[in-house]
């Protein structure tokens, strides 16, 4: 069970967030202009990272706000936290 | 009880209290503080158990969680009984029942034992190479092997003992409670840090609690009475918590462990009903301290698995703690100095040692001359070659081994004796270590595996941490204490402690004999029963990996997980195939370190606390009235209501005429409510469903179709406009959670710059639906005041209004297609009001009405539910629905997927609506439906999806998805069922009342 | 006149625990994300808004918890007359909702209260909820969002050992239940 | 060629004590280049290489494998095989697989072990028994045995079920196929390896692929820890790392990678000889011929590759068992383990050309692979061999994604199996 530090509440356990995927996958604006394979692209097809990848969690059962996190897939360590709308704090 | 293997003056067993026990049919008698195994030992009973494979005898090996061998089925009540528990472990207790296992008739005569006559043709792995013919005949194979297999039994009916979770935060967990657990919690807890100590044991103390040996001294006293003093202290600690009986069993990422706390097991039988059994603490440590120890390894040689053939170390604390001798006349075999501790415990208790046999070259030690002057033989640089003695040992074989140590040399000396004592040095338990990620590495001077990185705050101190003699497990685990817990004032300084130091160290995996290697039976995995044989056999047909040779030879798989044989597999792979140990690396250790049971894992989860029952604020109502529920989701909801004898078919047929003819009310409260406001709520609402909603006027509803982004239906309802900026939403019962939180998310991360804010109001309000023509007077009996003509009230507006000074809403809207109106009111006030409904509707009989009832009418008007109707692969298009798809919006959830090759073919499986044949056969929900009867295999074109008797048109309906429906109606169809084919004709998806007109009836 | 009907309405005394449902009190769910809404409401209500996550304010009558960045709870220490708490609540819409700057949200049947009094009402709650209580149990007014036994509840530290939880209404009755019988094993 | 396993060779090997017994497979050097390359040595790649040997006559071939064959989700499954799923190009793909399985001992004399002992699917509430039901009529028109049960019926095939009325969620019915069972993982593996090898395959194992070479859109080898090896047609089946060989192609999928978990029991006699799964409460329970319960649990939400899931998840699945078997609490857990499964979008897997000219992937089983493993073997040695999918895997092409013409089998595979 990981210990998330919620941006908004600190350190919580695992059970009360939800995850949500992959990060920065931006709903494109103008969808109709898009091709099928392009909307495919947004819709289905992921980076699915083996290491550090930038992902969605959701403190679903505490302030119910949206947050990424930076992640290793790889062994689970999370190296950081941040805000919507925030830049990455790593590259 | 055979008096003479007690010796008396022992101090931790109570030998006034005594116990009475059975094991296999016998009454014995034990004492309080003896375990299982012990009281078994005392009796003079080691043979206990039979090997999985070639039914060999077995008995009592160790005194701890790596026992392999007796494990035992304890209990005899069918709900209470536990298959494979391990004797070594469980606490006698008044009214213990006990049984071997794997045996029959009987642990002393065992009819499986011919697989050991066999055991020539069945060498590792050999079902893979035969029970292939004839053909078909596995099955009759499998069923035997299936029914020799298994070990102990399952109990058969449900456990009547209880069990509990409990989350635990802290700065500092230490896991172990042996000298190096005890000085770390020490440390921790003075220092103001919220500490937890854990053992599994029934005391603190480890090994040292029983260590009164001259050569183990500090602060001139003897270790044990060192040890004694500290643990007094601990008591006085106010940050420190101590669990005793309480094993660490899982060590996950983030320092999240497990530990299962054994709270009345150790109790009389009478002792132990109405308590909480196991609990298991879910502990999140800030800091963790592993003080695990060691194990004591076996020596792998010929017939190494006879009962009486013990670990060292266990023989010396059978004798040191509980006061049991394992023998009359033992003899030691080792590869280090730990043995030479054990024969001066039992010289000490009076019990003569016949010899040591060393394999190492004469070596001088503190411990070792200690042993030399008590005048006990030791065969220096010898090894045992055999034992002998069926069901317990008699004599074992020695001769001198070569100067390579690969061979034996000389005369083969035979020395009686009925119990062996083995030990081939120390295993650090690093089994914790490496569950939580950490890496190993290898200390080749004593061949152990060290803890070296980790990923989590954590340190391995003591002999875990591979210091195995006092002066260092003591010195280091102070150092690395302090430096862990960033802590400078020493607690532990200017200690004097004496401790024998050995000096010579030597290895060997597999000890070599004087018969051809084929022809001996050397035992790495007792319970599973390979040997090194097995292990040379996997490596010979190509199985090189590690990982490979454990699931070819399964050694490591038995019940202690490989804790006693790992090491000697490791090794005899890494000799022969010339590798190194380093470079091998080790099998995974896996949790839990020792077995835990379900009820442990579950804890109170079970019965009525499964899962969470949500109930709505008439419920009550809904019991006296003897509904009938159905689940959906968590919540209970009125499925119908029988009267008198009915069943359901006839319930439903009654409820849906009154519905129809006069007045129906229904609980809709599961409905999933949302409360939007906000200036951009209009904007938002045309993102989110298909239709556009900017134009609703204040005061109306609308329904609304919501999609996935992969355009196919996602859940549906009823929104009304309540004022310029404030919506209220409804959702379908099971998708309210979900659709709340996907709104939430695009909200936060997709438009952000709108201004609406989402609140459930789910279970603020109780909801009532009262259809039927009669409806209407019946609002108009419970609210005088409001007007309900069709101008004034029309179909698909809301008004607010009172009730007794209670704020409502009421609806006019309709999921029946009768007239009807739907009441929101405040949860408390809830079951008033429908109770009122009930007595305003007396006189038109008014009907409640569930789920079920619900289903048909909808049904009836071809209206569709969300899940039933579709199935996730359904567009809006697919339903009929293209007036529900805004053409003007730019853009709103999933409507990029409506437009693709796949999404716009015409022939895709559309809602239709099925007529039989015969108006009296009801369709099968899932019944597929195909356009040939003499095609085989015929194309399916679809399913049925709802299916009823409609009381009201007097025959059945379904609907149905078919593909390319829309253009197939009116064409004959068939529903080809497992006996019979049911014609029928595909329609129009609306039954009844295709004009609307009752709605205003 | 309509009767009013709560699912629990029973207290329950244990070896230092006492539970007991408190009925019928005001609860407003209030949403806002700029500064205009916070002082709006701190006016409205004299209280301060508290924006420090999990904390709370209170006054007399009533107390203000911070739930998110822009999400509030208020709800009242004693029974407030449906008459009462109506014209509190319009205001409040009035003066947020309908002049855009937030939303309020009558939530008074969404949420049972559900109040703990005793010594041993955390080793209660940590039978099955995996929040960190050891600092949470020594700050009075601090609030926390978590599960207990896989419910959502917002629990409210009123003061030492004293504490004020709130279950939504239909998960309510098991969450009681559920308590009562982990209570018997403390 | 091999010498044939038997009882007699058993018999005659003892005479040695065991000590003449060939190599199941050999442990070759890479060669420099080969007609055709499977990455990833589980049991679906073995088997692929074994068709593309036996079928197709391409023998030229090497599978590699970075660590040890069978070792990922072969070795980590709990063995479920079936064929009772919704949708005609689901049923067809596994029931194909299921006919191979029913002669699969025989075919590759190694004892796979086999054991159609039934799989039975419980209904809890009333659109699960719409869902089953209408699995069962349209399993029923493609030819496979399944058949609906009702309580009583299902009580009476799994006596130890909890069919009472009153539990949270009562059974209220269930699918059975009598045809469908288990299989011994590891055997498989070493089955499809020993033949594949007998047929010249060369198994290259701790040779992890680190980039794959190609020039233009055609493939033209793979860079591994063992060095460069040339070859025109490369199959992929990673299964949980599809996407990190996918990535270095710059080919994205629609993939995600999730743990999986399961858990054994200690081993008891004969106490369940079925296969029971259960969608609304979550638990799938076998016996497995050692006599330990073999338990599936879920898959966890988010994307690892760490082969380890959360507690909860172990937490719920017993929960689940316990609600349906109250008679295994005092049972004991004595192993888990996690998976990492590449789950698509639909719950359907790809086996399916790319854009790239010889690249092939074959993945995204999600928590359902094992029971497919010859089929998926057969018919993408079809479509290596022939750069042409086989009618049985046309439906199963990447381009699904893209039209929008899913194969979704979520109500099959809601629950991990």
């Amino acid at each position: 069970m990981f210990l998330i530090n919620c941006p908004y509440c600190g350190e919580r356990d695992q059970s009360e967030f939800s995850a949500g995927g992959e990060a920065h996958i931006e709903r494109p604006k103008q969808p109709t202009e898009l091709s099928d394979d392009q909307w495919a692209e947004y819709l289905f097809m992921r980076k699915n990272i083996k290491g550090v990848q930038f992902e969605r969690w959701n403190h679903a059962h505490g302030c119910r706000k949206w947050f990424n996190m930076v992640r290793d897939t790889s062994n689970d360590k999370i190296h950081a936290v941040y805000k919507m709308g925030e830049k990455p704090p790593i590259k | 009880m055979t008096r003479n293997l007690r010796i008396t003056n022992n101090k931790f067993i109570d030998q006034t209290s005594r116990i009475s026990f059975k094991f296999d049919g016998k009454t014995l008698y034990g004492f309080k503080g003896d375990t299982l195994a012990s009281a078994l030992l005392a009796n003079n009973i080691h043979l206990v158990g039979r090997s999985f494979k070639y039914h060999r005898p077995r008995g009592i090996m160790t005194c701890g969680s790596e026992e392999p061998n007796a494990i035992l089925q304890v209990g005899n009540d069918p709900s209470m009984t536990e298959p494979n528990t391990r004797a070594t472990e469980i606490e006698l207790y008044e009214g213990l029942v006990a049984s071997s296992q794997n045996c029959w008739p009987s642990v002393n005569f065992d009819m499986g034992a011919v697989n050991n006559f066999f055991s020539p043709i069945i060498p590792a792995a050999f079902y893979y190479k035969t029970f292939m013919w004839p053909t078909n005949f596995w099955k009759l194979y499998e069923y035997f092997i299936r029914k020799s297999a298994g070990l102990g039994k399952s109990p058969t009916e449900p456990d009547k003992d209880i069990y509990d979770h409990r989350y635990l935060h802290c700065d500092v967990l230490v896991v172990g409670g042996g000298i190096s657990g005890i000085m770390a919690a020490k440390i921790a807890a003075k220092n103001n840090l919220n500490t937890v100590l854990i053992d599994d044991k029934n005391v603190l103390g480890g090994t040292t609690l029983f260590q009164q040996n001259e050569c183990f001294k500090i602060n001139n006293s003897y270790s044990n009475e060192w040890i004694k003093k500290e643990i007094e202290t601990l008591n006085s600690l106010k940050n420190l918590t101590i669990k005793t009986r309480t094993s660490l069993a899982a060590y996950h990422n983030y320092n999240y462990l497990l530990a299962r706390e054994n709270l009345t097991d150790h109790l009389d039988l009478n002792e132990k009903k109405d308590k909480i059994r196991q609990r298991l603490w879910k502990i999140r440590a800030k800091k963790v301290i592993i003080a695990t120890g060691a194990m004591e390894r076996p020596l792998i040689f010929n017939n190494n698995d006879r009962p009486g053939i013990i670990l060292s170390y266990s023989i010396k604390k059978y004798i040191d703690y509980y006061g049991v001798k394992c023998g009359q006349k033992i003899s030691l075999f080792t590869n280090n100095d730990s043995a030479y501790e054990t024969a001066i415990s039992l010289s000490n208790s009076g019990v003569s040692v016949n010899s040591v046999v060393d394999i190492r070259d004469k070596t001088n030690s503190l411990i070792v001359n200690q042993v030399e002057k008590l005048g006990i033989k030791i065969h220096w640089k010898s090894t045992v070659v055999n034992t002998n003695g069926y069901k317990k040992i008699n004599s074992i074989e020695i001769m001198k081994l070569s100067d390579d140590g690969t061979a034996v040399v000389g005369k083969k000396i035979k020395e009686e004796c009925d119990c062996l004592g083995i030990s081939g040095g120390w295993t650090p338990r690093v089994h914790l270590f490496t569950q939580a990620g950490g890496k190993l590495k290898f200390r080749d001077e004593d061949n152990v595996f060290l803890p070296d990185t980790t990923e989590l705050d954590q340190i391995s101190i003591g002999s875990c941490n591979g210091d195995f003699e006092l002066d260092n497990v003591i010195k280091n685990s102070v150092n690395l204490t302090n430096k862990f817990l960033k802590i400078n004032n020493n607690n532990y300084e200017n200690l004097e402690i004496i401790s024998s130091k050995e000096i010579e160290k030597k290895n060997i995996w597999l000890l070599p004999s004087n018969k051809h290697l084929g022809k001996t039976k050397s035992f790495l995995d007792f319970q599973n029963d390979s040997t090194a044989n097995d292990v040379k056999l996997a490596l010979r047909e190509g199985f090189k990996s590690i990982e490979h040779v454990k699931r070819y030879t399964t050694t490591g798989m038995a019940t202690d997980q490989g804790k006693l044989s790992n090491m000697h597999a490791l090794g005899i792979i890494a000799e022969t195939a010339g590798v190194k140990m380093g470079e091998l690396g080790t099998t995974t250790f896996r949790p839990p370190y020792t077995p835990l049971t379900f009820g442990a894992i579950v804890g109170r989860n079970v019965g009525e606390f499964f899962d969470i029952i949500r109930k709505t604020p008439m419920h009550e109502w809904h019991i006296e009235n003897k509904a009938e529920f159905e689940n959906v989701g968590q919540w209970k909801r009125a499925w119908y209501y029988p009267i008198d004898n009915e069943n359901m078919y006839e319930a439903v047929q009654r409820e849906s005429k009154a519905a129809r003819d006069s007045a129906g009310i229904l609980d809709a409260s599961t409905l999933g409510k949302i409360d939007i406001q906000g200036s951009d709520a209009s904007e938002f609402l045309n993102r989110v469903y298909t239709n556009a909603w900017s134009k609703l006027e204040i005061g109306k509803c609308r329904y609304g179709l919501m999609l996935n982004e992969d355009g196919m239906v996602y859940d549906d309802g009823v929104t009304t406009r309540l004022s310029e900026n404030h919506y209220l939403m409804t959702t379908t019962t099971g998708g309210a959670a979900n659709v709340l939180s996907k709104l939430e998310d695009y909200l936060q991360t997709e438009w952000p710059e709108l201004d609406v804010y989402l609140t459930s109001v789910t279970d603020h309000y109780g909801t009532i639906s009262i259809c039927g023509p009669n409806s209407k007077k019946i609002l108009s009996k419970i609210i005088p005041d409001l007007i309900l003509s069709d101008k004034d009230f029309p179909h698909m507006s809301f008004k607010n209004a009172l009730i007794d000074n209670i704020n409502c809403r009421v609806m006019r809207i309709s999921f029946t297609g009768e007239h009807s109106y739907e009441i929101n009111i405040q949860s408390s006030y809830a079951k008033s009001v429908w109770e009122k409904c009930f007595e305003a509707g007396k006189e038109f009989n008014i009907t409640p009405y569930g789920t079920e009832t619900m289903h048909l009418l909808r049904a009836e008007k071809g209206f569709i539910i969300a899940g039933q109707d579709t199935d996730g692969t359904m567009t809006p298009v697919d339903l009929h629905m293209d007036w529900i798809i805004s053409k003007k919006k730019y853009d709103f959830i999933g409507k990029r997927s409506l437009y693709r090759s796949d999404t716009i073919r015409e022939d895709r499986k559309q809602l239709v609506g099925l007529l039989t044949e015969d108006p009296n056969e009801i369709l099968e929900e899932g019944a597929q439906v195909v356009a040939e009867t003499n095609k085989q295999p015929v194309e399916m074109l679809g399913h049925v999806t709802s299916s009823y008797f409609s009381p009201n048109l007097n025959k059945s309906i379904a609907l149905a998805v078919v593909k390319n429906g829309k253009k197939l109606k009116g064409q004959k169809m068939f529903v080809p069922m497992k006996n019979k084919i049911i014609n029928v004709t595909v329609t129009d998806t609306v039954f009844l009342d295709k004009e609307n007109k009752r709605l205003n009836a | 006149m309509l009767n009013f009907n709560t699912p629990i309405s029973d207290t329950k005394e244990y070896s230092e625990i006492k539970i007991s449902e408190v009925e019928p009190i005001l609860k407003i769910n209030l949403r806002g994300k700029n500064r205009d809404f916070i002082t709006k409401i701190g006016k409205e209500l004299s209280i301060i808004t508290p924006v420090e996550p999990n904390t709370s304010s209170s006054n007399e009558k009533l107390n203000l918890l911070w739930l998110s960045p822009d999400e509030w709870f208020l709800y009242s220490n004693t029974k407030i007359d449906v008459k009462v708490g109506r014209v509190l609540e319009d205001k409040l819409f009035n003066e947020i909702s309908k002049l855009k700057i937030g939303s309020v949200t009558n939530v008074s049947d969404h949420w049972i209260m559900i109040n703990l009094k005793g010594a041993k009402i955390f080793e209660l709650l940590s039978a099955g909820c995996p929040f960190n209580f050891n600092n949470f149990k020594n700050s009075k007014g601090a609030v926390t969002q978590t599960l207990i036994n896989h419910t959502d509840v917002i629990i409210h530290n009123k003061n030492i050992d004293d504490l004020n939880l709130f279950v939504r209404r239909s998960f309510s009755e098991h969450l009681w239940s559920w308590m009562n019988d982990s209570a018997r094993f403390i | 060629m091999k010498n044939k396993y038997s009882i007699f060779s058993l018999i005659k090997n003892a005479f040695s004590y065991h000590e003449n017994w060939q190599r199941a497979w050999r442990d070759p050097e890479p060669k420099k280049e080969y007609d055709a390359i499977i990455i990833g040595g589980g049991g679906h790649g073995l088997a692929t290489a074994y068709y593309l040997a036996k079928k197709h006559n391409m023998t030229n071939i090497a599978v590699v494998e970075k660590s040890w064959i069978g070792g990922g989700n072969t070795g980590r499954n709990t063995t479920i095989i079936r064929s009772n799923y919704l949708w005609d190009a689901s049923a067809g793909l596994y029931d194909h697989a299921l006919k191979i399985w029913e002669g699969l001992s025989q075919e590759l004399n190694y004892n796979v072990m086999f054991s159609q002992r039934g799989v039975m699917n419980l209904a809890h509430n009333l659109q699960d028994v719409r869902d089953l039901q209408r699995r069962t009529h349209a399993n029923r028109l493609n030819g496979i045995d399944a058949v609906y049960l009702n309580t009583k019926e299902v009580k009476k095939f799994c006596p130890i079920i909890n069919t009472s009325p009153n539990i949270r969620y009562p059974v209220l019915g269930g699918t059975l196929q009598r045809r469908a069972g288990t299989a011994r993982h590891d055997a498989v593996a070493w089955g499809y390896a020993r033949g594949a090898d007998d047929m010249g395959v060369d198994i290259i194992q701790n040779c992890e692929v680190k980039g794959i070479k190609r020039n233009g859109d055609s493939i033209e080898g793979i860079e591994t820890t063992k060095g460069y090896i040339k070859s025109k047609k490369i199959g992929v089946v990673a299964a949980g790392h599809s996407s990190v060989i996918a990535n270095m192609v710059d080919l994205k999928l629609p993939l995600e990678s999730k743990p999986l978990q399961a858990l054994v029991s200690e081993p008891v006699k004969p106490i369940i000889d079925t296969v029971v799964m259960s969608n609304a409460v979550h638990a799938y329970v076998s016996q497995s011929d050692k006599g330990e319960l073999v338990i599936g649990a879920g898959t966890d939400a988010y994307v690892s590759y760490t082969q380890r899931g959360s507690h909860d998840v172990v937490e719920g699945t017993l929960k689940a068992i316990l609600e349906l078997y109250p008679i295994f609490s005092r049972m004991k857990m004595l192993r888990q383990w996690g998976g990492i499964v590449d789950i698509c979008p639909d719950a359907s897997p790809i086996i399916s050309k790319t854009h790239i000219k010889g690249l092939y992937f074959n993945c995204g089983w999600g928590t359902g692979g094992f029971k497919a493993t010859p089929g998926s073997g057969d018919l993408f040695a079809h479509t290596i061999a022939n750069d042409e999918p086989h009618k049985l895997n046309a439906d199963f092409n990447i381009n699904r994604f893209v039209s929008g013409d899913l194969v979704d089998e979520h109500g099959a595979a809601a629950v991990a199996h």
